[in-house]
């Protein structure tokens, strides 16, 4: 049982893997970071796989702390990196 | 230690170093800070795999939470304002 | 007991079908709207799914609502992460591709 | 109509608690403690796992966090009543199941087949929380994706444009309705065709 548990969570991982390309060639930058915050949801799924298969409940709580800061970065992103909104605030004052 | 393990491993090793080392050689800052935060979430799973859940939360937090925003933040301070669409005027609205 | 297991691993199986679903999604998809549609999806159905198999599997009731919390929490970021940069894709003029479309041959 | 008014005046002074009497204002706010107290201590509980010791430092913080809580956030309050929960869930299961089968068949499909389109849908939800709620719910289900939140309308992109978006939304917008215990009025007929072909 622990190894199908294994066999989807590397299937996870070949999967995140294969959306790399995405980072490397997405043509804008939110392409590459909506991918980023695919890893992150995809990182809960094999991390929930994983708590079950090496029988460490603990990883439950790892898995939490991604998906409570999985989105930070992206927000972080849209803000700070693109703040297209203050730029048109700032060109109407 | 089944052949599962070995692959899951292998795979993890192998996008570990291959991820490294692109990060490294990027030339773009914006997609070397989105393949850190990738690179992030592979070590806290290694972390995982080695059996210390409590470092893979500490990583969680640090890479995820905490680099990934300030790192952002940097690159965005260092750039042009509106940076984003290169084939498209400013034509918002 | 094995009824319930059987159902548990389809349950994740199905959850692992709707990430690659996602990560298609996201290379073939022409633009960054229909690409947010794909992780979204991920999120809501790849997580869910999984983490409903897992949950029938969970050795106590706190592990169960556990399992449903860091659900719920995915959710939660990823609708406003997806909400944010929909918005300001929108207000920086990325166009949208509009209309009928279908690879290889973009209107 | 009658009843739209209703909700809307229940929605405006449920903000304003202090035109109850002296009496009803304290049990309500001695319930509403109660309530916060317990809440917390179930997520207390879900997060330690059941793990007994834990309570020896959890009650405590328990306790501080429902007082922080009430110093911070007395404007924020919204109650989902149940039945309109006991309605919401299946409601929502069975919409992302149904939207997620159509997207995965479009990721799957050799020419990934779409017809994208942008659409305004009014809203017919008052302002606050019950708004943002149906925002968020429209871009967890797929297929649709909520862009822009304004005074009178939310900017949906869909991945088919072809098919009745707007009787979809509408049902969406009437369960979030009925999960906060708000009436909205009546719906308009819409014409169902893409606005961009």
């Amino acid at each position: 049982m622990n190894d199908f548990y294994l066999a989807v969570s590397a299937f996870l991982l070949v999967n995140i893997l294969v959306g790399l390309v995405r980072i490397l060639r997405g043509p804008t930058p939110p392409d590459r970071m909506l991918m980023a915050q695919m890893f992150g949801t995809t990182g809960v799924g094999i991390l929930l796989l994983l708590s079950e298969a090496m029988g460490l409940p603990v990883l439950r709580d790892v898995a939490l702390l991604f998906a409570l800061l999985g989105a930070l970065a992206t927000v972080s992103f849209v803000r700070r990196y693109w703040p297209v909104e203050f730029a048109e605030e700032e060109s109407k004052e | 230690m089944t052949a599962l393990t070995w692959i899951f491993d292998g795979l993890l090793t192998a996008a570990m170093v291959y991820l490294a080392w692109s990060l490294l050689s990027e030339r773009d800052l914006f997609k070397a800070v989105v393949l850190f935060i990738a690179f992030g979430l592979l070590m806290a799973l290694a972390w995982v795999r080695l059996r210390a859940p409590d470092i893979a939360l500490a990583e969680a937090a640090i890479s995820a939470g905490l680099s990934g925003v300030l790192l952002l933040d940097a690159v965005g301070a260092i750039r042009s304002p509106n940076p984003v669409p290169e084939d498209t005027s400013s034509d918002s609205g | 007991m094995m009824f319930e297991e059987w159902i548990s691993s389809a349950l994740v199986c199905a959850g692992a079908f709707f990430y690659l679903a996602g990560t298609l999604g996201m290379l073939r998809f022409p633009d960054i709207y229909t690409r947010l549609h794909a992780v979204t999806k991920a999120d809501n159905l790849g997580l869910g799914l999984l983490a409903a198999g897992l949950m029938l599997r969970a050795e106590s009731w706190p592990a169960m609502i556990k399992l449903a919390l860091i659900w719920m929490l995915a959710l939660v970021t990823s609708a406003t992460a997806c909400y944010l940069v929909a918005n300001n894709a929108l207000r920086a003029g990325l166009p949208p591709v509009l209309g009928r479309y279908r690879s290889g041959s973009r209107p | 109509m009658t009843q739209s008014e209703r909700g809307r005046k229940m929605f405006i002074e449920s903000g304003k608690k202090e035109k109850f009497p002296m009496e009803r204002h304290g049990m309500l706010l001695l319930n509403r403690i109660f309530h916060r107290f317990l809440l917390l201590c179930l997520l207390w509980w879900v997060l330690t796992e059941g793990y007994p010791g834990s309570w020896w430092f959890g009650l405590p913080g328990v306790t501080v966090t429902t007082a922080a809580t009430l110093g911070l956030s007395s404007r924020f309050t919204w109650h989902w009543r149940p039945l309109g929960m006991i309605r919401f869930v299946p409601f929502f299961f069975l919409q992302s199941l149904h939207g997620g089968i159509d997207v995965a068949w479009r990721a799957l499909h050799r020419q990934t087949p779409m017809n994208p389109a942008l659409f305004d849908f009014p809203l017919r939800l008052p302002h606050g929380p019950a708004r943002v709620f149906l925002a968020n719910t429209v871009s967890l289900l797929p297929g649709t994706c909520s862009a822009d939140l304004s005074e009178e309308c939310l900017k949906v992109h869909v991945l088919d444009g072809s098919i009745a978006i707007h009787t979809r939304l509408q049902a969406v917008e009437e369960h979030v309705a009925a999960l906060f215990g708000l009436s909205i009025p009546p719906a308009e007929r819409f014409e169902e065709a893409s606005p961009h072909e």
